[in-house]
């Protein structure tokens, strides 16, 4: 196992990522509340996906973390995809 | 399989055959493999074990060969299946209701029977529906098998082949009585048939399904049946205007089913008990409203006497 | 896991509890999963009525709310920094306000169940007996899992003041701070619940 | 290196000493031993009942219980064996013992995460006793809780449900301290593939443990909320499905079955290079299967499902993906076949039950992918062949792996030998009996007979009596076996260190191991299972 340097996120880039959360949240609203139809769920998705991908890596350090624990959460999202996907096998056939 | 009555089961009985005869194989094959290496190699006879550690050729082999045969495997039982959900058109339609435990067959405008009848050589299609909780509906000579789910449109299909009657079983766990839920198929021939359905009393649609309701959620089916079996409490089918033997603190007496009794054995239950059963009921005083013993009650008067 | 500090002084090196601290967090992903689950498959057969159930939220108090977990969770990533800067002062002040901050989630969340308990809408109520299967189905699954979710908030409450006192005891310090790591994991995950949450629930026009 | 440990030795067991010292201990062998005491306890009380089942069932009617007691009793059986008994069974009992020994660790990762784990089992399995006697009817759902009957019906669902949600959380708890000690703690020089197979086994298990376990932990949350709170998650009545709880429930429990089986290939995958003296053959493949068959498995759930009205094409791929997993399980039959070929074969008791487990495993896998076929499953779901089919595959996969461990690694354990004589007695009255009573099962399956029927139609009763009489015979034998076990665990020879001439690290140490496991912590230079010097005396 090699030491790897710890990385020490500074206040400044806490407070980036923080304003762009912030500003997804916002966006999030507007596209919502205009009349958007089926796009608004795929949009407020792809806004919960983008938010959260920032909270992983930065705010949990997954960006500084070792190689196998960033392959495990991407696999453990993959993994829950699959189940989504697999039991809508079953309702949009019915 | 055994015999199978209807046209499904060929493609069923093919599939397992298939299965069958190539586990056989495998079973016997490997188990008798090993039989002889123990012989062979036994520690006795053989002192040199050679120390290979593997070969990328036979797994190649091994992964490839069960591959092929289990995507076979697959195909067959696909190909048995699939006709299973093709229902032919212009098949007969009939309801089949199941409920804690029983099954009754409705044939459309009020004819409504516990058995199943019908004509040899026709299409059938079954509604499955159930009335409280899952159920599933199994004739095992027909190779057909369906679950009854409560707010489900679940259905199945066959033609019976053979005249006969066939065992019709409730393979879903219900509850208490789930191994009485049982039923015959009937396979008449078709004149047979239309007599039998043209002699089929109507039965009258009970007025307070809601009543039935209340029964259900309060599991008052938990312990009486509707159907006339005796489980925990005495069956309330068709108990209205008729005598029944109580046991009470002064002794035993003979009265008659009364709307008065029926409320006083829901508030009350062990102040009367019938004789031959366990004061094990609970008083639902306070437990439900009266208005809602009430309507229990209204539908217990209307359920006709058998 | 609150104890993995104590592990520490037993040679529990920082990876090993951070990979243990991952682990529980994905056992945690599928706990709210099974819900995710329940709510597509759901929406997918009431798309109508979940339409008509989230416009009875109020979009303002969920997105105020939204709002303060994200500075809440910013604070505890901000904390973390401090300790290992050694600013001990500062990880304990950053802690506190994410604790403060965290409280008056609650309380808007208290505001806002009780205001649907004035209303009669609740599980089991009348009320709700006479909507609409799918709406029904709707707030079944909005208490359901904002109650999960807050029930996580609370836990997180108890180990950020855990935190909080072994800052102030120099238990955690700019050496050994894996339980404030472990513990701002855990809350990151409790914000991550709800940046799906908030548009899946108050979002869905 | 046959040097005799002499009893007056340190080692974990004389370590310290008083019920105290054991209760309190971080020590992974004991937690290993205390897990074994309770579940074997667990296991017998629930294999009396399944005998008392039988029993009833040996005529048709009602002769020793009433249908109530049957239907409490199967839930109770299947919830003890499957939740209390297999699933944690040999990954907390020979995993927490074997494990840290068998990568050169003196201990699990987290010690006292592991002593809590066993905490919480415990209060999980006597919450799930106790909902049998709390007031009240006992529950009656089977180990499945399907609804809308376990929302309604009048018992005590809810402390049952519980149980299992405690258990599962011990159950990930295990799990996850399992992964981070295959990662953080092996010896020098033990790279990935220098780690025998069944910490390789293990590891796999310990991913679905981490990985599906919550799946169920939610969906028995959403069961107590519906009967409590009546949020109708699955009542139709208010908009909810009954069937998507069954997916949520096969989501987990279909991956739980590789839970129990994994590690009991594990267990074989040990004991036949020992007893051949022979390096295993593919050790590679077997990993990979393994891991396949975890990941595979994740995805064929819905195979439990094809009569509750899924769709076509549901169907179609659950079907699919059922017989793609049964591939890693076969290559592993064929390598551990091909493992003895060409060794010096020494049929000592634990191969001869690694060998019966082979034989009964195959039965039940072969049975399984019937079942696992559409059109046969539309026969089968729900019969006695299905009971069949798991019984053969849990009690003859998993149960005699049970057993082979128990035979192989007593000696490590205890220090002591057991009688080789009565073992092979035992396992002659087991095996034959465990044939007797299952095979006719499973052609009263394919007559027709439902599961869960607490009566029979009088067709089935001569097949009916045959089985009944194979449990009790079933029962004579686990009776020798396990009296041969504890008879000479006070009264047996001296172990040697090394009596199977093993060579993975837990033959290395003194029987029974030292407190710590080892004095020096071992380097690692080669492959596994490399015999230099094959013993065949
Ligand atoms: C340890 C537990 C365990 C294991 C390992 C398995 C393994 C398998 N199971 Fe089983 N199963 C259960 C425990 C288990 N099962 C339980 C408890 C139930 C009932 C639950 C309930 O309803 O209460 C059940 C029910 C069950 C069903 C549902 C039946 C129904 O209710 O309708 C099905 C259907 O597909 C199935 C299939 C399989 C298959 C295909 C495998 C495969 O993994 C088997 C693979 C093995 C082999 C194939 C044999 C070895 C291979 C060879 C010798 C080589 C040759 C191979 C080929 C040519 C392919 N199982
Ligand atoms: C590990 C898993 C496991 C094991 C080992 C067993 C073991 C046995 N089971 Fe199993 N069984 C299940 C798991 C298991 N079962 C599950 C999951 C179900 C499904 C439940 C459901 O439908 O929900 C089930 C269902 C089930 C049924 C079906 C009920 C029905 O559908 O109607 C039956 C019926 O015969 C049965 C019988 C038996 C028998 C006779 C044994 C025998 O093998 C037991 C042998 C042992 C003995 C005979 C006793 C040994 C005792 C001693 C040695 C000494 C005792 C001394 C003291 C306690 C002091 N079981
Ligand atoms: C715990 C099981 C149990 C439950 C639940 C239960 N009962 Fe009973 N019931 C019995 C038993 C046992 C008897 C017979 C002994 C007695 O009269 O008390 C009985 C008797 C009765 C009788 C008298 C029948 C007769 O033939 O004289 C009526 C009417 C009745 N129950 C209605 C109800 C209703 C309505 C409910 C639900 C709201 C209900 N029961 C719930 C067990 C039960
Ligand atoms: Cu109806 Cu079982
Ligand atoms: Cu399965």
């Amino acid at each position: 196992m090699k030491e790897h340097v710890n990385h020490i996120p500074s206040y400044n880039l806490i407070i980036k990522i923080l304003v762009a959360l912030l500003f997804f949240t916002f966006i999030n609203t507007v596209t919502s509340t205009e009349q958007f139809g089926t796009l608004a769920i795929v949009l407020s998705l792809v806004y919960a996906v983008v938010k959260s991908f920032l909270v992983l890596s930065y705010y949990m350090h997954l960006k500084y973390e070792s190689r196998f624990m960033q392959y495990m959460v991407t696999g453990v999202f993959v993994l829950f995809t699959l189940v989504i996907f697999i039991t809508f096998i079953d309702y949009s056939f019915r | 399989m055994f015999e199978g009555a209807s046209n499904l089961a060929a493609g069923v009985d093919k599939a397992f055959d298939f299965i069958f005869y190539i586990s056989a194989f495998f079973i016997i094959g490997i188990t008798g493999f090993m039989v002889f290496i123990l012989f062979k190699f036994a520690r006795k006879r053989h002192k040199q074990p050679q120390q290979f550690r593997g070969s990328v050729k036979l797994e190649v082999l091994w992964t490839l060969i069960p591959t092929i045969i289990a995507l076979l495997m697959f195909y067959y039982g696909w190909q048995g299946f699939k006709p299973m959900r093709e229902v032919p058109k212009g098949a007969m339609e009939v309801n089949a209701i199941g409920r804690m435990w029983e099954w009754e067959f409705d044939y459309g405008n009020g004819k409504r029977s516990k058995e199943l009848v019908l004509p040899v050589n026709r299409n059938v299609k079954l509604n499955l529906i159930s009335e409280d909780v899952n159920h599933s509906l199994a004739i095992p000579a027909f190779r057909v098998k369906e679950d009854v789910v409560p707010g489900y449109k679940n259905y199945l299909w066959f033609k019976p082949t053979k005249l006969g009657d066939y065992d019709i079983y409730c393979t879903e766990y219900c509850g208490l009585n789930h191994s009485g839920m049982l039923s015959k198929a009937k396979i008449l021939d078709s004149a047979a048939y239309n007599q039998w359905l043209a002699e089929l009393k109507v039965t009258k649609v009970l007025p307070s399904s809601e009543g039935l309701a209340l029964m259900k959620k309060n599991n008052c089916l938990s312990c009486h049946s509707m159907s006339g079996a005796k489980v925990v409490g005495p069956p309330l089918n068709g108990i209205f205007g008729k005598k029944s033997l109580v046991v009470t603190s002064s002794g035993e007496k003979e009265i008659t089913i009364d709307e008065a009794y029926l409320k006083r054995s829901i508030l009350s239950p062990n102040d009367e008990v019938v004789k031959g059963f366990p004061a094990v009921m609970q008083s639902y005083k306070g437990v439900v409203s009266d208005e809602d013993i009430q309507k229990m009650v209204d539908y217990l008067k209307a359920q006709d006497a058998e | 896991m609150s104890n993995t500090a104590h592990h520490a002084a037993h040679g529990i090196d920082r990876d090993s509890g951070k990979m243990g601290m991952w682990l529980f967090l994905f056992t945690e992903m599928f706990l709210f999963g099974g819900l995710f689950l329940v709510y597509a498959v759901m929406r997918s057969q009431y798309p109508k009525e979940f339409h008509e159930g989230s416009l009875e939220l109020n979009v303002f108090i969920g997105t105020l709310n939204s709002v303060i977990l994200l500075i809440s969770s910013a604070t505890m990533a901000a904390s973390l920094t401090a300790i290992q800067k050694n600013d001990k002062k500062m990880a304990l002040r950053l802690v506190l306000t994410t604790l403060i901050l965290a409280i008056t989630f609650m309380v808007f969340k208290g505001y806002e169940w009780n205001h649907k308990l004035e209303l009669h809408l609740y599980p089991g109520s009348e009320v709700m007996r006479n909507l609409a299967k799918g709406e029904i189905m709707f707030f079944g699954l909005y208490f359901m899992m904002t109650g999960l979710h807050a029930l996580h908030i609370i836990i997180g409450c108890t180990l950020l003041t855990i935190v909080a006192i072994k800052i102030k005891k120099e238990s955690i310090n700019s050496q050994n701070f894996l339980l404030l790591e472990n513990s701002s994991l855990y809350w990151h995950l409790v914000d991550l619940v709800w940046i799906f949450l908030f548009p899946l629930l108050y979002l869905i026009s | 290196m046959d040097n005799v440990t002499t009893p007056s030795q340190e080692n974990y067991l004389n370590h310290k000493t008083g019920l105290w010292s054991w209760l309190t201990t971080t020590d992974h062998k004991r937690i290993g031993l205390m897990y074994l005491y309770a579940i074997v306890i667990f296991f017998l009380s629930a294999a009396v009942l399944g005998l008392m089942m039988k029993v009833e069932k040996m005529v048709p009617g009602q002769t020793i219980m009433t249908a109530q007691t049957y239907n409490a009793m199967f839930t109770l059986h299947g919830i003890i064996m499957i939740f209390i008994v297999v699933v944690p069974g040999l990954s907390a009992v020979f995993g927490n013992f074997f494990l840290p020994i068998l990568i050169g660790a003196k201990d699990v990762k987290f010690p006292k995460l592991n002593l809590l784990s066993f905490y919480v089992y415990i209060a999980g399995a006597i919450l799930g006793l106790f909902s049998q006697f709390a007031g009240g009817h006992s529950p009656d759902t089977g180990w499945t809780f399907y609804v809308p009957y376990s929302t309604t019906a009048s018992s005590n669902v809810v402390l049952a449900l519980t149980a299992a949600f405690v258990l599962g959380f011990s159950s990930i708890l295990t799990g996850l301290n399992f992964i981070v000690t295959i990662h953080k703690m092996r010896a020098p020089g033990m790279t990935w593939f220098r780690m025998p197979l069944f910490p390789w086994s293990l590891y796999a298990t310990a991913w679905i443990q981490v990985l599906a376990t919550p799946v169920i932990g939610i969906t028995l949350l959403m069961v107590i909320a519906e009967r409590v709170l009546h949020i109708g998650f699955f009542d139709p009545a208010l908009g909810g499905d009954p069937v998507l709880y069954q997916h949520l429930f096969w989501i987990y429990s279909h991956p739980a079955v590789y839970v129990m089986i994994l590690p009991a290939m594990g267990i074989v995958s040990e004991i036949f290079p020992t007893f051949s003296q022979k390096p295993i053959f593919g050790y590679g493949a077997i990993v990979v299967s393994s891991l396949a068959i975890a990941l595979v498995g994740y995805f064929v759930w819905g195979h439990h499902m094809f009569t509750s009205g899924i769709s076509y094409w549901s169907r179609w791929f659950f079907s699919f993906l059922t017989f793609i997993v049964a591939v890693p399980s076969a290559i592993k039959v064929f390598n551990w076949v091909s493992t003895m070929y060409g060794g010096s074969v020494d049929m000592k008791p634990p191969l001869l039950y690694a060998i019966s487990f082979i034989f009964l495993f195959m039965i039940g896998g072969f049975t399984g992918l019937t079942l696992g076929s559409l059109a046969p499953n539309i026969q089968l779901h729900d019969t006695d062949f299905v009971v069949a089919h798991f019984h053969y595959i849990i009690f003859g996969g998993m149960g005699f792996a049970f057993f082979a461990a128990m035979h192989y690694w007593y000696p490590k354990i205890y220090g002591v030998m057991y009688s080789d004589r009565w073992a092979y007695i035992g396992w002659g009255v087991l095996f034959t009996g465990f044939n007797i009573l299952y095979f006719p099962m499973f052609i009263l399956g394919i007559q027709g007979m439902p599961r869960r029927y607490f009566d029979y139609l009088p067709e089935f009763k001569t097949t009916q009596m045959i089985s009944s009489i194979g449990a009790v015979i079933l029962f004579t034998g686990l009776i020798i076996m396990i009296s041969n076990l504890i008879y000479h665990r006070r009264r047996g020879a001296i172990a040697p260190q090394n009596p199977w001439h093993g060579v993975t690290l837990e033959w290395m140490i003194p029987s029974p191991p030292p407190h710590e496991n080892f004095d020096e912590v071992p380097t690692i230079t080669e492959e596994p299972y490399t015999f230099h010097n094959p013993v065949t005396k």
